[in-house]
């Protein structure tokens, strides 16, 4: 079996008396989707905090490529190639989709003091974002500023700009929230293949898409991993059905 | 220099810092419960003074003058937020600093109009005119040390009605998250008029106790509102408790630095160069504490919400 | 004699290809503080400014007022309007010597004669003196000299004094010691506008001066009176007449009565002009005048003195006509010196209660034919 | 699209307009005209500057007086040093004064960048309301620093007499400073809209609208935000340096919290993020006050219940009346 890529152990973080990450133990190696189910307010959007660095955890570690990255900022997680989408699109509302995505192929260059040339006639940036764009299926939606773009296709634009940060690792959040029965099936099937690019990491409401994509599952329940295997091992688990199917089928 | 000198001085710091709490006090509200920064809150003591001055004029008596300086306070404060502050809750801080800009020309000119360009007369009233001995055969001004006990009244009031009250506890639910005092069936324009109308009368009271020894003139609120400001932004904006620290500590700091520095620094250099020097310094000290404080605390004393 | 004398500066002006009215009218541009703090000492120059013009009968002169605001980019900005737009002959009414100093060395550089009601900095005074330049109340220093003077005749033996930290402070400061034979025993400069005096009053109180001399203009001497007579020390105050005004008077109240102060100027000098002035000015604006209203008042007469005796024209001429001052002040006596300051005798006054109203009246002479110290500088 | 060409015709032609005015008033024989032209100028130059921290990286300075007072005293200590014949230091090197316009625009660059190196490395730890304050305590901190120096004339300022030189012109004119200031505003505008464009401005802007963002995306919201403030101070310097020498005088009420408002005031008459936004608030300023200040002492009230309508009613100031909704790419 290959090293993973990302390691957390003993991973804890808590509000006060609440304990929002119990010692969580989770790795994600090369090639799989390692997907993070749990009921609402199981500490799920907190453990992706935690991994990109938003919040600080009160014990445990980080690595990274087998480096320790516990210590280092949001920010420099961020270069070392650690890539987030938002559960809530978080996007730079007055660009248009192209221009953000320009702005994360920029970001990936780290690039920020350059004062003169213009990035619409970057051929780089451009190139770039039209690639992303087109691979999300975006491309005719280039030009249109993201305060008209509509929910699903901010969705999309988010994946885009993930893309074009090129990143070592996905920290998805609930990527297919509101896309609807045909635009699931459509990520779903990008998804699949993006794995080979780089490991994903991937919070998920849609039991659906988390069954048909992946490799390995591990469940949160208050803070605490309950249980991880396969889709199949997660489907039968016993206490996963009590604590989780069980409530969810409800 | 006497132990007695410095104890006075340390009075005199007090004194300034209660001043200092009574206008911290208002902006720190309501920038705590309606996210507002209110420049127009040191037009609201100069409202105070001058209404204050006016009426102890006509009717001779600096406690009526007193009184109808809080009721005019309160009054333009809640005439000043039905109007325009109002409008201007879910708009950005730029939008609030430049409206409220606009309210303290309007303000300055409006009570030139009114009052004249010139200063206004206000005495404390006769039996708190005087010195009083204080245990050490101290003598003090006695409407100093009626300001230090007036402010820490207020002061103990404002923590009981935030504490104990209705209307605190719609203040802290606000503090805590706007949407849910909607959510509990509180008619929060109401609240927020009655809250800044609070403000603007504590606002108005501190210009009129302030107005009796110092001069009653147009923009007599600027400095103080930018004293103000460095208090709540030292305490922690939107608390009462970080202002209440705050403005003491700032009050003695500023006290104590323009007593001390020039006599420490004639140690180190020639006795006027150290003068001038020393109160340059002194004038900066305060800008000097808030930088410190900012370094270590971003967020203040006592950070809100946090 | 008038007559010929404008016929013959008329015929001067025709053979120069210039031409002109039979009576030439003079345009003065006057910057003063009608808005914002301070703007109590601007309103009472120009009130007594125009009450002069008024009297005069004088239809030649034509004033254009603007505000300054106090604020010194302004009043540059006014300076350029009234010379570049207007294209006023005289300027006149800057209270402040901060603005002062930035609107009257370019202003006489473009050969326009400035007429000084209120302010006097020492760098006008001394090497920066300009034949253009006049002032016709006094050198800053000169109130407080003056009272160095007074206090070591009273026999007063340690002073306590103070003032803000900056220029005007400082030039006070130094005026008194210039004059005062006692020792200083502190010496303590507070911020310019500062409105609480609790920290110095209680180093006064511990100090041991048997006075205080103090030189806070406006709403600061207020404060600082009231503040003082709340705590109840008793070593006499003693300052220059700026903080003993009538506005001021009426705002500081009882806490004020009985205070020395110098002035070149008081209510109750005995002349007939002063009387009138007091008289007339009362009648006029319903209030007692200030000793800036009469600085106001005198720098009209000393222009309308000028114009009846030369014409604008002839800037040599009328700088002549002004400097031998030839007009009847409220103050009495009144010439210039080399350095086109005024040489005046300098009273001391007292505060007291007429009626409702707080006013001052004279006690006596602190310096006769006062001039001031940087005259010698002057290369004039 | 169409109304970006609107706007950029609204530019060009508001640029020519600027241009025009004093070029007419000076063959019409109106000098004073062209010297009030000029401080519309300048103080719409101090505008450019604040709107890159405000209107680009939404940094609601209320201090930029401060640096508009270091650039003009930049100009008058080493112009006064210059008169004076006196060096600023001897030790450890000599440094002499200047009369020469484009070192002191240099040095008056050099200080206030500093200054807003080290006020925004401060102040930006915190953000919103904090800021605001935080950055309005240190101008009033340099504010009274400079009243109560005693060496450049404190509260009473510093004269400088006459203007500094610069090659090939003579300064003393009114045309001739109108057209210097002219050019200097346009270069910096032209300035401003390439950076707009380049990365920094992208950057900048993303920043503005999406913090959050910009930090996962692995760039430092702190140094965007630090690089600009620095960069505006340093404008709004330049333009104090200006002021310094079309007064002929500086001094500390260039630094007042009135004057920081001001400078916000041009900003939003004319139109946040708006490149000619300062420009057009300035001019209309100084319209505003000439004309309403020789009707009414109370002008200062009709100037507020101006700014308070266009605050509640007319958010997108002047240029957004006429140009319609600003759009980025």
């Amino acid at each position: 079996m290959t090293e993973p890529v990302l390691k957390l152990s003993g991973l804890s973080k808590a509000f006060g008396a609440l304990k929002v990450t119990d010692a969580v133990d989770l790795d994600l190696r090369p090639g799989e989707i390692h997907a993070l189910i749990g009921p609402n307010g199981a500490g799920k959007s907190s453990l992706i905090k935690l991994v990109a660095g938003e919040l600080a955890a009160d014990a445990g570690a980080i690595h990274f490529d087998g480096r320790e990255i516990s210590d280092l900022d949001q920010i420099s997680r961020a270069r070392f190639g650690l890539t987030r989408t938002f559960q809530v699109s978080s996007l730079i509302p007055e660009f248009s989709a192209r221009g953000n995505v320009m702005f994360a192929a920029q970001a990936r260059r780290r690039s920020v003091f350059g004062f003169l040339r213009q990035v619409i006639s970057d051929k780089d940036l451009v190139g770039d974002a039209m690639h992303a764009l087109d691979r999300v299926g975006l491309a005719d939606r280039a030009a249109v500023r993201v305060s008209e773009l509509s929910h699903g296709e901010k969705r999309l634009l988010e994946i885009a700009m993930a893309l074009a940060m090129q990143p070592r690792i996905f920290l998805m959040d609930e990527p297919m929230a509101g896309l609807g029965q045909e635009g699931s099936a459509r990520l779903i099937g990008f998804l699949d293949k993006l794995r080979s690019e780089a490991p994903i990491l991937l919070i998920e409401h849609d039991m659906e898409a988390v069954f048909q994509l992946a490799d390995r599952i591990s469940v949160l329940v208050s803070g605490r991993i309950i249980a991880r295997g396969t889709a199949d091992e997660i489907r039968n688990h016993p206490e996963v059905r009590t604590a989780y199917l069980g409530e969810d089928a409800a | 220099m006497t132990v007695a000198l410095f104890l006075e001085q340390i009075l005199n710091g007090l004194q300034l810092g209660v001043m200092l709490f009574l206008m911290a006090a208002g902006l720190t509200l309501i920038f705590g419960v309606m996210g507002l920064i209110n420049l127009a809150h040191g037009s609201l003591f100069m409202i105070g003074g001058f209404v204050c001055a006016a009426v102890a004029a006509w009717t001779g008596s600096f406690w009526l003058g007193l009184i109808a300086s809080l009721i005019a306070a309160a009054a333009a404060g809640a005439l000043v937020e039905i109007a325009v502050i109002r409008r201007l809750y879910d708009r950005d801080h730029l939008d609030q600093v430049l409206a409220t800009f606009a309210l303290v020309l309007m303000f300055s000119e409006a009570v030139r109009f009114v009052f004249g360009s010139f200063p206004l007369y206000l005495d404390p009233p006769v039996f708190l005119a005087g010195p009083v001995m204080l245990p050490g055969d101290l003598p003090y001004p006695a409407y100093r040390l009626a300001i230090i006990i007036a402010g820490l009244v207020v002061a103990a009031g404002l923590g009981l009605l935030i504490s104990k009250t209705r209307l605190g506890m719609q203040i802290r639910a606000g503090e805590a998250d706007r949407e849910m005092i909607a959510a509990l069936g509180v008619d929060i324009r109401f609240l927020y008029t009655v809250v800044f109308a609070l403000g603007a009368a504590l606002a108005g009271f501190a210009g009129a106790l302030i107005g009796a020894i110092q001069s009653v003139q147009i923009g007599m609120g600027e400095p103080v509102l930018i004293l103000a400001f460095v208090v709540i932004v030292i305490g922690g904006i939107g608390s009462i408790r970080g202002a209440l620290v705050a403005a003491l500590i700032v009050g003695l700091v500023d006290t104590l630095g323009r007593f001390l520095l020039p006599t420490l620094l004639s140690g180190a250099m020639e006795a006027s160069a150290a003068r001038g020097v020393g109160s340059a310094l002194a004038s900066m000290l305060i800008y000097l504490l808030m930088a410190v404080v900012l370094v270590f605390k971003p967020r203040g004393l006592f950070p809100a919400n946090a | 004699m008038k007559k010929t004398f404008l016929g013959l500066t008329a015929a001067a002006s025709l053979l120069a290809g210039v031409s002109m009215a039979a009576a030439e009218p003079v345009k003065v541009g006057m910057i003063t503080t009608l808005s914002g703090g301070g703007a109590s000492l601007g309103i009472d120059v120009r009130d007594g400014f125009q009450l002069a013009l008024k009297q005069s009968g004088n239809t030649d002169v034509e004033l254009i007022i603007e505000d300054d605001a106090r604020k010194p980019d302004l009043a540059v900005q006014l300076s350029d309007k009234l010379i570049q737009s207007d294209k006023v002959d005289v300027m006149t009414g800057i209270i402040w010597s901060n603005l002062a100093m930035a609107v009257i060395p370019g202003a006489v550089a473009q050969d326009k004669i400035y007429l000084s009601p209120n302010a006097g900095p020492s760098q006008l005074a001394g090497a920066g003196c300009n034949a253009n330049y006049f002032n016709v109340a006094w050198q800053n220093d000169n109130l407080h000299e003056a009272m160095g003077a007074y206090a070591t005749s009273a026999d007063f033996k340690k002073s306590f004094i103070l003032a803000p930290n900056y220029p005007a402070g400082k030039d006070a400061l130094t005026g008194f010691k210039r004059f005062f034979k006692g020792e200083v025993v502190k010496e303590v400069y507070t911020q310019l506008g500062q409105t609480d005096y609790a920290a110095e009053i209680a180093e006064i109180r511990a100090s041991g001066a048997d006075n205080v001399f103090f030189f806070l203009p406006g709403g600061m001497g207020i404060a600082f009176m009231k503040q003082y007579a709340g705590a109840g020390v008793d070593v006499p105050l003693l300052g220059p007449a700026f903080s003993f005004d009538q506005a001021i008077l009426q705002a500081v109240g009882d806490a004020a009565l009985g205070v020395k102060n110098t002035s070149q100027w008081s209510k109750d000098i005995d002349n007939e002009t002063n009387k009138a002035f007091v008289e007339s000015f009362q009648a006029e604006y319903g209030r007692l005048p200030s000793l800036y209203a009469s600085q106001g008042f005198d720098t009209a007469n000393l222009l309308l003195s000028a114009m009846e005796t030369a014409s604008i024209s002839d800037k040599d001429a009328f700088r002549a006509a002004l400097k031998a001052a030839n007009f009847k002040s409220t103050r009495g006596d009144f010439k210039f010196g080399n350095n086109n300051h005024p040489i005046q005798d300098i009273y001391v006054r007292e505060v007291i209660k007429e009626g409702d109203v707080y006013t001052n009246k004279l006690v006596g002479v602190a310096l006769e034919d006062h001039a001031d110290a940087y005259a010698a500088d002057c290369k004039m | 699209m169409r109304d970006l060409i609107t706007e950029h015709r609204l530019n060009i032609l508001l640029a020519l307009i600027l241009l025009g005015g004093p070029l007419i008033a000076h063959f019409a024989d109106e000098p004073f005209l062209v010297t009030l032209a000029t401080r519309a100028t300048i103080l719409a130059l101090a505008g450019v500057g604040l709107n890159i921290a405000l209107g680009l990286g939404g940094l609601v300075s209320f201090g930029h007086a401060a640096f508009f007072g270091l650039g003009g005293y930049a100009v008058g200590i080493l112009a006064s040093h210059h008169q004076n014949y006196e060096p600023l230091m001897t030790a450890p090197f000599l440094i002499n004064g200047s009369n020469q316009m484009l070192v002191l625009w240099l040095v008056a660059i050099v200080v206030s960048g500093l200054a807003a190196l080290f006020i925004g490395a401060l102040s930006l730890r915190t953000s919103g309301v904090y800021f605001i304050m935080i950055t309005l305590a240190f101008a009033q901190m340099i504010y009274y620093f400079a009243i109560s120096w005693p060496a450049y004339g404190g509260e009473d300022g510093l004269s400088i007499y006459v203007r500094n030189t610069f090659p090939g012109i003579n300064t003393l004119r009114p045309l001739d400073f109108f057209l210097l200031s002219y050019a200097v505003l346009m270069l910096v505008l032209i300035a401003q809209w390439r950076l707009t464009g380049a990365r920094f401005g992208i950057a900048l802007q993303a920043v503005r609208q999406n913090e959050g963002r910009v930090a996962a995306l692995g760039l430092s919201p702190y140094r965007i935000k630090l690089a600009a403030f620095v960069i505006s101070g340093m404008i709004t310097g330049l333009a104090g340096a200006l002021y310094a020498d079309l007064n002929r005088f500086v001094s500390p009420t260039m630094m007042s919290w009135h004057l920081s408002g001001e400078i916000m005031v041009f900003i939003i008459l004319g139109g946040v993020a708006r490149l000619f936004g300062p420009v057009v608030g300035a001019c209309l300023f100084v319209l505003f006050e000439h004309v309403f200040g020789s009707f009414t002492t109370h002008w200062q009230f009709f100037l507020g219940a101006a700014l308070l309508a266009v605050v509640l009613f007319a958010k997108g100031g002047f240029i957004g009346l006429v140009a319609g909704r600003a759009r980025h790419d």
